[in-house]
């Protein structure tokens, strides 16, 4: 039954096309107890860097209309303590694991991935270019289609494994990226991180959060993000995995059928850590509603106005 | 273990002003849930807020299988619970995060609550009566009308100190007054419990440390996942074998830290 | 006491610093019997172009998360009927009028502000770079910084009247358009336009919009739009006016409080029309509880956090 | 003159299965709506959806300031309307939109309804009555219950006949089948009035084309602002003196069309 959801994504296999979002489901290990870890098509760590780092000062989060503004400023183990202490726990766990990878320099980014390379459970790299809230690297990397190539070249040159670089909503053109990033050598694309914005108290009349500004997910971003997937979807060859306010069966399916060959769950996280569950029960019953065998047959369906397939 | 569920509204009491006694049915937290410990809740009548919000367990009974919280309306996440009917459902996970331990044999639990912090407490009493522990427990609110759980302690027997700032019910002034005539000039065997806002756990802590007392702190920050991914609810700890402060994630590693980890700001 | 909420905009004198946003507020005349018009600062008009325009087909509106997409596609009577048989109308409404310009060509643009010029009625020219809905013009001037300084300086060569470029937020770098439009010669500019978003139905596979994409407005943007208005009030001197999700006097004053000397109300209009009173109402709420003089004191007195003012 | 205000809910009937009569206070509805006109409302207690939504007024008493609607709850703006309390309130404006027209003298008003289109034929009887015109009510719906309003408009004494798609309940098949019947062969003297459906309207459309009869027709676009400047609700009309089709906005130059003017796509 569940084989009608399993997607091939840059040579992996995914039982389904759902993977927990960098961020919004720790390393994955703090589910454990939680939820059976393997309803998931994969996880994608916490941002990793080479060292720990502490993050910005709080609040680091605020609720909007239908949205949430975070700049958590990536606060994690550092990647060694992630090999030694997080992977082992993952073996257990029938899902893939996509590490996502950050630096303050390019060079950065090559040495956590070079560092990944040797540790066994991994099975891809997804490449953080796209984080508003840090002040080196991260957006300013995926903002400029030069130095993009470059962290992407660089990862690319000292791993076997999929190179996944996550774009940054953030920018005019996200087909542009999209190529550059396949130029490079990526073997797929995430698309979009959280869209830079500010909330202000208008009692205090300053930013709401420590760091002034932060980024945006959940269901407000979900329209923006779905057509940043579409024109991603039609620019590249690579997949694209669609993220973006995904809470429901019909959200992911959104982001499926304007391209996307898997989805990335965020925010939702949070909301409720029944979502996988849920949003799987409900693709196949979709699947059963429209006559369809298997999620493939949905990607890339879209019947655009004024074009034919 | 915590279990996310559809936990049904099974009986609704109001309280005068914006307070309300919520019971749910959900067996994990009831089976459970120990005093100090959490659920992350969201009525599912209102997709507005569209976070889950926490708060402390007050009283659980496993053989019904339900928990009862007591809440305060003050947003729209809280008001949303207030609102519902009975047989409406929320989306609860529970219960989470590190519960109040007991004193050690021979030391008296002083419990000091203000406002809504007294909800751990209803529960942490029983806990400690069922291990015949003594306790006192210091109630403080702004004014007479912001004591809502008075009555029902009172009827529950809880060995009770009153106090309102201004003076209209119990002893005048902070909770912290009775708390220190409690207390008394010599050395009393006690540890401390405090929940509520957050200058009043600092005034706790303060008092403890004055008198080299342990003392255990239920911290309040924003909190948007409870499991300890968001890092959003982060309180910055540090502990002895720590060489710095760090930030810790307070629903997991807390809501209750020992008051001499906790880096005040 | 309303002298209170009276704010200087580019030469112009509103009584509140509260502008309908254009498109969603018709021409005004149509809200009339529902409103006292004087309780606003001014109104923006529907975009106007040379011609009538037909719009694009249905469905052109659809609801999502906190916001509205919307592909309306400049439906209008054109700038001569307009000037025939709305200003008159406005003659006996004391408010700003603003004028929403719209072209095809640079030409355009020009021609209609020229038909414009003539009208004793009409406040400002606001100049429509950035409508998400259309094959020419639109935002494809807004996000090309050559063509922004062209239409602008089009504009401004045939106008005395203050000249309002509104900018859209479908680009990488707000700051650096706002800059543009300064140069070219622009009185105020206006921040932000719609977003571009797509929603699918997931039943039908097609784009929800007859259109395909569409402009995102509402709360579901305020975050971003505010992070924008900010970086916009930072790039340049001319007045900013902010425009996003603004629903209550707090999310007006968010915009004031980064440094907007005005602010426009979109979508809220089709919520509520009573929206200015409360806004109006809630403003001046504001100053007494802060015991402020004057909205102005509010302008642009975010406490940015590492930042002295 | 249309207003825009604060509405309390002063009753409420739940009708079986997702249907309910809800009555609030709104002087300018009550003093001044017609038959066939509408008001944009969303209940306060529910901040999302976030846009109002269009209902038809089937009553109004001047004397108590109040008017009525017959909600179909089909999604979260119309659920949340019919999950108020008595006492909540609505933002509401209205009323908006051109009612239906009465026929000329001599002529019979045929109404003809389909689903939640039945709400402002309740009141059209109403007005027909006092003027003394006389009038017949179709009344259809694909099952049984989806007659809801059968008894009120039966104690109302309305000029009735029922039918279902599927037979359970009057005359079976569409509700132009006991129509056509009632016009029989000969040319009577009548004009068509109808609100339901897409499909139900333009098959009424043809039914009085057919006969060279007069037909109003109560169209049902979505409706973002109900008074003509979001552009949203438009439809497709061509009057005689138009030389091609026209977007004409429904919520202010409808929601009532004569059939022979709109564009059937
Ligand atoms: C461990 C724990 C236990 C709790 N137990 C109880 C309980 O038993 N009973 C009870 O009534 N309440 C309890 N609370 C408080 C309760 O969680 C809040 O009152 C509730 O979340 C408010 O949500 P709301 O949507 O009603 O209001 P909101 O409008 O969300 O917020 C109300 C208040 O929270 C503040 N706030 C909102 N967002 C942030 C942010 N990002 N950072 C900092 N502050 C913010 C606001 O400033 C406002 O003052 C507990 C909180 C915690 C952390
Ligand atoms: C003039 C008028 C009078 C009406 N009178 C009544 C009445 O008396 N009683 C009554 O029960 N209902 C009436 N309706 C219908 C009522 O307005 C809708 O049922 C209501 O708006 C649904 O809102 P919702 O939030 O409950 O459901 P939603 O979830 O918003 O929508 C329910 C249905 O509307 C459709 N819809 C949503 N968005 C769009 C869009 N952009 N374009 C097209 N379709 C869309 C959905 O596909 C869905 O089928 C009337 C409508 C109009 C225009
Ligand atoms: C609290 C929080 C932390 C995040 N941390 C990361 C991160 O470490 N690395 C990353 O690439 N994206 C991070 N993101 C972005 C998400 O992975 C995702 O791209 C974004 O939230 C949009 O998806 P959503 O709307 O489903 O949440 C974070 C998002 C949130 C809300
Ligand atoms: C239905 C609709 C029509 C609009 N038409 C125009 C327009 O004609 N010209 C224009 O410059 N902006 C137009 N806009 C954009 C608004 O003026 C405003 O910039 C945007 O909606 C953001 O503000 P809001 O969130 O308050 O709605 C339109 C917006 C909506 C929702
Ligand atoms: S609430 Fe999310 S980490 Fe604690
Ligand atoms: S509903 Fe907005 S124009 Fe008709």
């Amino acid at each position: 039954m569940s084989g009608r959801l399993a997607v091939e994504l840059a040579g992996l296999r995914l039982k389904n096309p759902l993977l927990a979002a960098s961020g919004t489901f720790g390393y994955g290990v703090e589910y454990e107890r939680l939820m059976d870890l393997s309803t998931l098509g994969g996880i994608v760590s916490k941002g990793l860097y080479l060292e720990p780092r502490d993050g910005c000062d709080v609040p680091r989060i605020v609720e909007t209309p239908s949205g949430l503004l975070n700049a958590i400023g990536l606060q994690g183990v550092g990647v060694r303590a992630y090999v030694r202490d997080v992977l082992p726990r993952l073996e257990r766990h029938d899902t893939a694991v996509v590490v996502n990878v950050c630096g303050d320099t390019v060079e950065e980014y090559a040495e956590v991935t070079r560092i990944l390379e040797d540790a066994p459970r991994v099975d891809a790299i997804e490449i953080n270019i796209s984080c508003p809230n840090v002040k080196k690297g991260g957006m300013a990397f995926g903002g400029d289609p030069k130095m993009t190539h470059e962290v992407v070249a660089a990862v690319r040159r000292v791993t076997r494994r999929p190179v996944v670089p996550k774009l940054s909503p953030n920018v005019a053109d996200i087909a542009l990226f999209a190529r550059v990033c396949e130029e490079a050598g990526a073997s797929a694309v995430s698309c979009v991180n959280t869209l830079l914005g500010m909330v202000v108290d208008v009692e205090q009349r300053r930013p709401r959060l420590a760091f002034g500004t932060g980024g945006l997910s959940g269901p407000a971003i979900r329209p923006i993000a779905v057509r940043m997937a579409w024109q991603a979807a039609r620019a590249v060859s690579v997949p694209v995995i669609g993220i973006g306010g995904i809470m429901c069966a019909e959200d992911a399916l959104e982001f499926l059928i304007v391209g996307c060959r898997a989805v990335q769950v965020g925010t939702a996280n949070f909301v409720d850590p029944g979502v996988y569950e849920r949003i799987n029960a409900g693709l196949l019953s979709y699947l059963d509603r429209h006559g369809l065998a298997g999620i493939g047959d949905v990607v890339g369906t879209l019947a655009y106005p004024g074009e034919t397939k | 273990m915590p279990a996310n569920l559809d936990a049904p509204l099974v009986a609704r009491e109001a309280l005068p002003g914006p307070y309300a006694l919520l019971t749910f049915a959900h067996a994990a937290v009831a089976r459970e849930a120990r005093a100090g410990q959490f659920v992350m809740i969201k009525a599912h009548t209102a997709p507005e807020p569209f976070l889950r919000r926490p708060f402390s367990i007050m009283a659980v009974d496993p053989g019904r299988g339900t928990f009862t919280l007591f809440l305060k309306g003050v947003g729209p996440g809280s008001r949303a619970l207030i609102d519902m009917r009975v047989g409406e459902t929320a989306g609860c996970l529970g219960p989470l995060g590190k519960p109040f331990e007991a004193p050690p044999p021979g030391a008296e639990a002083l419990l000091v609550a203000g406002g809504y912090g007294v909800a751990p407490f209803y529960m942490f009493g029983e806990e400690l009566r069922a291990q015949r522990r003594p306790f006192h427990l210091f109630y403080g609110g702004r004014t007479a009308p912001d004591l809502p759980l008075e009555e029902i302690l009172i009827e529950g027997g809880y060995p009770l100190a009153l106090s309102t700032d201004d003076g209209s019910r119990g002893t005048p002034g902070r909770v912290t007054v009775p708390l220190e005539a409690y207390l008394g000039a010599e050395g009393r065997q006690a540890v401390l419990y405090a929940c509520g806002p957050d200058a009043m756990l600092h005034a706790v802590a303060r008092v403890a440390q004055a008198r080299g007392l342990a003392a255990q702190v239920s911290l309040d920050p924003w909190m948007g996942c409870g499991v300890g991914t968001c890092l959003g609810c982060v309180v910055k700890i540090q502990r002895p074998s720590d060489a710095r402060p760090k930030w810790r994630p307070a629903c997991t590693e807390g809501p209750v830290f020992d008051a001499r980890d906790v880096v005040w700001s």
